[in-house]
């Protein structure tokens, strides 16, 4: 009866019918609880969420600007929202220990209302109405990533309450014509040119290069910037390839790129994409032994857990970065300097700062003078300060252009170099030599 | 052997023939109709007074609540009454979102663009039906689920709308307010379709064939036409929620709105309410939404685990749905009985189909 | 496979069926059926004609149901031909066969569940061939309950229905369609001889009002007294057909399914009939 | 057919000037071989699963989360390495399973397959909350001293790890296969699993069955996220992406057999390693071929590749 491998499971008389069992025999004793347990349950976890929601809250007063973000505290993009959350809180923190924002003769102190978007647009979107018209939030910060960025600040172009956003850098935010948004990040066709620049530096550039990049809207937009600034400087682009967004194996990919260069393995490896395949990448690559004399990638080696993840593996690889703590402003904000934006950040969390922290305390900066600025707190006003506001912070110059993007701000690149991230280029912030060429990974 | 059938029996031929109290009730529209559709009217008509409040962020979250309603409602078309659960009508829900989006970029109406969804979506679920429900059960599921899944990558890397997919348009003409009863024009109408199908005999198909489809052929209907009519009366509104999701959202991009989570929002709202029932899918929208946005503005960090918590015991407690409970309750037996035997009857019925699906 | 293209039984003409009339109501050519390559059915020739009521016995296993889902067009024939009303029927779905007036039944009983006596009974009315209003399909379905004894159920959900009154609804539905053609799918397995002989009373009532009737019984006494004509299939084999009496002897039947002693029982009428209550196999599962 | 598949392919020329070494194509061939195999571990405990008590079960990619974080756990904390710490983790993922299974999914097995689908799927947000509330969002990874080691054969290159991930991929798929003819307990579950009822006549305890099948299908899954976590970086988000991987794959290679996870795993792995080499079509195909392939399979071959023929 029983036919060799298989343990099929035979719906025997009408598939359609997939619900209903249509057995029957005697009921089981355990599955005995009455309702009034199920009803009890249910309350209990009503109590629950309604309990802390009092905990959450945020006490406002007359004297207070509240300040709203949605943020992805879980899903895919967590881990670089806990990273904004915590730039967030660190210019919150510190605004209020140097005595709040003076307006005229009133000093404000400042607090922040956040609620987790679950990665969701639709989430991020429906939390920026609750923060702007259920908590009456005062300004509006940025959520993290491209695509809930595009319909937050939809909404805050609809009030007219002006939104800082620090973690989406597509072209796309800027150019819907809309009056209310400002990024302080440099625009995404920055990312892989200053990493290119970089390699050009060299006394013996890489002559080829291969790009990979996810299919997503931003990842996209720094590849083909890529291609092209490469293949004008001399740079021969061997391979150009996207991949679905989310990848967990990309040694398909990694394999056509093995002999893309005349046979060989290409001079750089360019990825475009997000950290998790930053990580793929280097993975495979020491799998497959397949050994580039440069790995760069856009987004991933600046934030922590790419070293803790990778070990050894992420040492000589570059990355570029918004920021850095090597760079040298000198800022007129309370931090002053990068190195002392570090420190004061590491006492706070306990670990390195990544961009991503730092330029979310950036859009806090650019609020705060824009404010003081302004000399009053009402959102039209502030709205034309920030257009207006051209100052130099720890972050570096916050300017933004018409479309509100900040053109003005250099990117810069960064390698791990035994396990610690050191700026490289440009030159004149560099605390380290570029470490040309990467050892085989095998050799570790 | 006849009088005492009912006692259920390890000892004899258990396959051939099914328990008869064992199983789960299987809610059934018509009971008491009358009373579900006032009740569903009566909370559409509340939800048409939200507006009035004032208050954009109730409206906002209204806005999705009504939304879901109607999404779960048009998945119940061929979900809950043909029993066909398909896990990719997100597939309709974005073909809506990008035939608006695409219209309105090159500068067409944006009504046009909601229409031509509509009809786009209604055709390609004629196309997908004719191989697709062909299969049954599980395959159904996961055959709609892979078309979905494709059509989010194939969007993406053909850069439709913009690089990666990504659609940005002009701030809506349209106020929040408008939106609003347009969502909640789409969720009256999706309802209103649903007491008809609960009463008509094309409803009584569509029953029949979730009930039993050999049976149902053989009894001259033609099932496969009239699974493929439900798939496209189900695809058409989802099709009109994606196209005004896209106008209302101003952006987006193909993991928002091919995302699975919507498919599996629908399939949830609908089994949570009470699939093939009138209400329960509208009921279950209001109170889920309303339930998982005050978990997810509680601030607390573990707002999914509460979610999941609450799922996991409303699914162990009432498999047949919030609405199948309550019929359960006043499910008409025996005329005659005092009001006090039909409250206990009423209450012994309601604990044994909590307790009845162990193994 | 290879006993396929020589049927064993050679006791009769291809066109049994045309020695009575001009033409025939259901006729099956050289019909087969394979699952999975295995033969469930091989090269039956068999025809009924209008007005007829014919039983068809066999041991579990032989064929029976298969042969009732062919007719019905719940499944595909592998080869041969069914011709209804001198129509060639064999690429038609159920439910034009049902337009067409061919209503069966289920052995293993398949009442919409979740749906009242009443309602389930509606259905026939609603989609076959009748076509009629949902007040008039009520009408109809009162009708038919009251005539199988259904009537004080009908407001009973289907599935708290007993055994035996899942076996009248099954009847209850098939009628509802007003066949010309009834195909019975054991009806009686698992009742009591009171209800047997209702059971009895109520298909001889509907053949009278002018059905044709193809059942299948294991219930000897029953199929005996009942048909005026049997045939007897054997491992998806035609090994006999006639009238009873004529059957009873044929010795092939009495090896292959009757057995001798029971034979000779029933032939001199002696000992109580006790009904046969084993289900058939699951031959139609594949 | 995969050797054709790739016979026919390279004879034009492929862009950006690549030349097609046989080395190239084998190298493609072991690239998909390891993964394939991988893919099967990551299938199978779903797949037995939904063949035994018929559950499309949505918690399987928590599972193989928390089997992921399990071995990353032990490898940190204990340096047990995660090969070796294998027992460990499908032991500890098995009582998981076996809890889930008696607390949770016995008291609606016999719901519509609606029910279960949607309970896994509450169970599959709580449990990914809780790694990450335990664990943080950061994404981890384990990095062995004989990671990048392997063997090579002029520029073929075969990665130690991942051949040792394909070969206890194997291995399980085909000690499952044996547990399941072999063994008195084995056959208990295939009889299960093609007649709940019949199998209860014959005096098996319906509710230990589920139970253990539960166990082992969450076990399997612990298997395939300790081999994932060295090989991917991983993060709590992730679980859902691994079930619909699974999905698929028991689809493509049909449900009624072990093997049929190592079939289907073995086309899903042709997806992403083949087809980005197809001139004119690249990677970023990949997904979406799958998908396709799978509806088509679906549709003209509803059983599988290899699944028996229980779809009428």
């Amino acid at each position: 009866m029983i036919h060799l491998f298989s343990y099929l499971h035979l719906p025997r008389r009408h598939l359609a019918h997939t619900g209903h069992d249509s057995s029957f025999q005697s009921r089981s004793s355990a599955t005995h609880l009455s309702l009034p347990i199920i009803l009890l349950s249910l309350l209990l976890i009503l109590f629950c969420s309604t309990g802390l929601l009092a905990c959450g809250g945020t006490a406002s007063s007359s004297n207070t600007l509240l300040f709203g973000a949605p943020i992805s505290l879980t899903g895919s993009t967590a881990t670089e929202g806990h990273l904004t959350l915590e730039g967030y809180q660190l210019w919150v923190k510190e605004v209020n220990a140097h005595g709040g924002i003076k307006v005229g003769n009133t000093t404000y102190q400042v607090a922040l209302k956040y609620y987790d978007d679950g990665s969701s647009p639709t989430r991020s979107a429906q939390l920026t109405q609750q923060l702007i018209t259920a908590d009456k939030v005062n300004f509006l910060l940025g959520p993290y990533g491209t695509s809930a960025t595009l319909q937050d600040e939809a909404i805050a172009e609809r009030y007219k309450i002006p939104m800082v956003e620090a973690n989406g850098a597509a072209k796309a935010i800027f150019s819907r014509g809309f009056h209310y948004i400002f990024g302080v990040l440099s625009p995404a066709s920055e990312y892989a040119k200053v990493m290119l620049e970089a390699a050009l530096s060299l006394p013996t550039p890489p002559q080829t290069v291969a790009i990979i990049s996810a299919n997503d809207s931003f990842s996209e937009e720094v590849a083909t910037a890529a291609r092209d600034f490469a293949s004008s400087h001399g740079m021969e682009v061997v391979y150009y390839q996207t991949y679905p967004s989310g990848a967990t194996d990309l040694t398909g990919v990694l394999t056509a790129l093995k002999t893309s260069a005349h046979g060989g393995v290409p001079d750089m490896l360019l990825g475009s994409g997000h950290e998790s395949e930053a990580v793929t990448t280097m993975k495979e690559c020491k799998q497959l032994n397949i050994n580039a004399k440069l790995y760069a990638f856009t987004v991933g080696p600046a934030t922590p857990d790419f070293i803790t993840s990778l070990g050894p593996d992420a040492n000589y690889v570059l990355g570029s970065s918004q920021w850095t703590p090597q760079e040298r402003y000198q800022g007129i904000d309370f931090f002053g300097t990068p190195a002392n934006y570090e420190r004061i950040y590491k006492q706070t969390f306990g670990h390195e700062p990544s961009y991503q922290s730092a330029e979310s305390t950036a859009a806090g900066l650019a609020f705060q003078y824009a404010i003081q600025n302004a000399g009053s707190i009402d959102p039209q006003k502030v709205r034309d300060a920030l257009a207006r506001l051209n100052i130099t912070t720890f972050y570096g110059v916050i300017r933004f252009d018409a479309t509100g993007a900040n053109t003005f701000k250099p990117m810069a690149t960064i390698q791990i170099q035994n396990g610690q991230v050191v700026t490289v280029y440009p030159k004149e912030i560099a605390n380290a030599q570029l470490l040309y060429p990467t050892p085989p990974l095998s050799q570790r | 052997m006849f009088g005492s059938w009912h006692k259920p029996s390890t000892s004899s031929t258990a396959t051939a023939e099914p328990g008869a109290e064992q199983r789960p009730a299987q809610p059934k529209p018509g009971t008491r109709w009358p009373w579900s559709l006032l009740t569903g009217l009566i909370i559409l008509a509340l939800a048409a007074l939200i507006p009035l409040s004032g208050d954009a962020a109730t409206l906002h979250t209204w806005t999705l609540i009504l939304m879901f309603a109607a999404l779960a409602q048009s998945w119940n078309f061929l979900g809950g009454f043909t029993g066909y659960a398909s896990f990719g009508n997100v597939f309709f829900f974005g073909v809506g979102a990008y035939s608006t989006g695409l219209l309105i970029l090159a500068g067409r109406p944006f009504w046009l663009g909601v229409l031509t969804g509509a009809v786009v979506a209604g055709l390609l679920a004629f196309l997908l039906g004719l191989p697709v429900l062909r299969l049954r059960g599980h395959y159904f599921a996961i055959a709609t689920l892979g078309i979905a899944e494709a059509t989010r990558e194939l969007v993406a890397i053909r850069n439709l709308g913009g690089s990666g997919g990504e659609v940005e348009l002009p701030l809506p003409a349209l106020s929040d307010t408008a939106f609003y009863f347009l969502f909640w024009l789409l969720a009256l109408a999706c309802f209103l379709l649903t007491a008809y199908l609960a009463r008509s005999k094309p409803g009584y198909a569509l029953i029949a064939i979730r009930e039993s489809e050999e049976t149902a052929e053989a009894m001259g209907i033609p099932t496969y036409w009239y699974k493929i009519g439900a798939f496209v009366l189900s695809a058409v509104p989802t099709a009109l929620a994606g196209g005004l999701y896209a106008y209302w959202s101003t952006g987006f991009d193909p993991p928002t709105v091919f995302d699975v989570g919507i498919s599996v929002e629908m399939v949830l709202l609908t089994v949570l309410g009470g699939a093939g029932t009138l209400l329960g899918p509208l009921i279950s929208a209001v109170l889920f939404e309303l339930l998982s946005f005050q978990f997810q503005i509680s601030g607390s960090t573990f707002h999914n685990s509460l979610l999941g918590l609450t799922i996991a015991i409303v699914t162990i407690f009432i498999p047949q749905g919030l609405v199948g409970l309550v019929q359960e309750f006043f499910r008409p037996l025996a005329p005659g009985m005092s009001r006090r035997q039909l409250l206990v009857e009423g209450v012994r019925r309601v604990r044994r189909a909590i307790a009845a699906n162990g193994v | 496979m290879s006993d396929v293209l020589s049927p064993p039984t050679a006791s009769e003409p291809a066109e049994a069926g045309s020695q009575q009339g001009p033409q025939p109501l259901l006729e099956l050519r050289g019909v087969s059926k394979f699952f999975d390559g295995l033969p469930a059915v091989k090269q039956l020739d068999f025809a009924v004609q209008r007005g007829e009521i014919v039983g068809i016995i066999g041991p579990n296993g032989a064929g029976k149901t298969t042969m009732i889902g062919l007719i019905s067009g719940s499944l595909p024939l592998s080869s041969g031909q069914i011709r209804y009303r001198g129509l060639d029927i064999s690429r038609l779905p159920p439910h034009r066969r049902a337009y067409l007036g061919i209503a069966r039944t289920f052995q293993v009983t398949q009442p919409f569940k979740g749906l009242s006596v009443r309602e389930n009974v509606m259905i026939g009315a609603l989609f076959g061939r009748r076509g009629l209003t949902q007040a008039a399909a009520r009408e109809a379905a009162e009708a038919v309950l009251e005539r199988v004894g259904l009537a004080a159920k009908a407001h009973f959900r289907a599935d708290q229905l007993t055994v035996a009154d899942r076996k009248r609804l099954e009847l209850a539905r098939a009628l509802a369609l007003e066949p010309e053609l009834l195909l019975l799918d054991e009806v009686m397995a698992g009742l009591t001889p009171t209800e047997v002989e209702q059971a009895i009373a109520l298909m001889r009532a509907i053949h009278a009002s002018g059905v044709t009737v193809l059942v299948i019984e294991h219930v000897m006494q029953a199929i005996m007294g009942l048909s005026q004509r049997i045939m007897v299939l054997h491992q998806g084999n035609k090994i006999a057909e006639g009238p009873p009496e004529q059957v009873l002897a044929d010795q092939r039947v009495i090896e292959a399914y009757l057995g001798e002693r029971y034979a000779r029982e029933q032939q001199s009428r002696l000992g109580t009939v006790r009904p046969v209550s084993q289900k058939e196999g699951k031959e139609e599962q594949g | 057919m995969l050797v054709l598949a790739v016979r026919s392919l390279p004879v034009r020329r492929l862009p950006f000037h690549r030349e097609v070494s046989a080395m190239l194509i084998a190298q493609v061939i072991v690239n998909w071989l390891l993964l394939g195999s991988l893919y099967a571990a990551v299938a199978l405990g779903f797949s037995l699963v939904w063949g035994i008590m018929n559950i499309v079960n949505l918690a399987h990619g928590a599972f193989i989360l928390v089997g992921a974080y399990t071995a990353y756990w032990a490898f940190t904390q204990l340096h047990i390495d995660p090969f070796l710490g294998l027992p460990l983790t499908m032991l500890l993922l098995f009582c998981l399973g076996w809890v889930v299974q008696y607390v949770a999914i016995n008291r609606v097995i016999r719901a519509p397959f609606l029910v279960t689908f949607l309970l896994t799927f509450g169970l599959d947000l709580l449990i990914a909350d809780v790694v990450q509330l335990l664990f943080t969002s950061d994404r981890r990874s384990i990095n062995t001293a004989y990671s990048g080691f392997g063997l090579t054969l002029g520029t073929l290159h075969i990665p130690f790890d991942r051949l040792l991930a394909a070969l206890i991929a194997v291995l399980l798929t085909a000690a499952l296969s044996l547990f399941l003819q072999r063994t008195r307990t084995g056959n208990a579950i295939l009889a299960t699993g093609m007649d709940r009822d019949a199998a209860r006549l014959m005096g098996i305890r319906i509710d230990r069955i589920y139970a253990l099948t539960f166990g082992l299908g969450a076990a399997l899954a612990g298997a395939a996220g300790a081999m994932l976590v060295e090989l991917y970086p991983f993060d709590p988000s992730q679980g859902g992406v691994f079930t619909l991987r699974a999905f698929v794959i028991v689809v493509l290679g049909g449900l009624g057999t072990p093997w049929g996870a190592l079939a289907g795993g073995l086309v899903f792995g042709l997806a992403e390693t083949v087809v980005p080499l197809l001139p004119g079509i690249g990677p970023g195909y990949d997904d979406a071929i799958a998908f396709a392939l799978m509806v088509l399979v679906l549709i003209f071959r509803p059983r599988g590749i290899l699944g028996k023929a229980f779809y009428a």
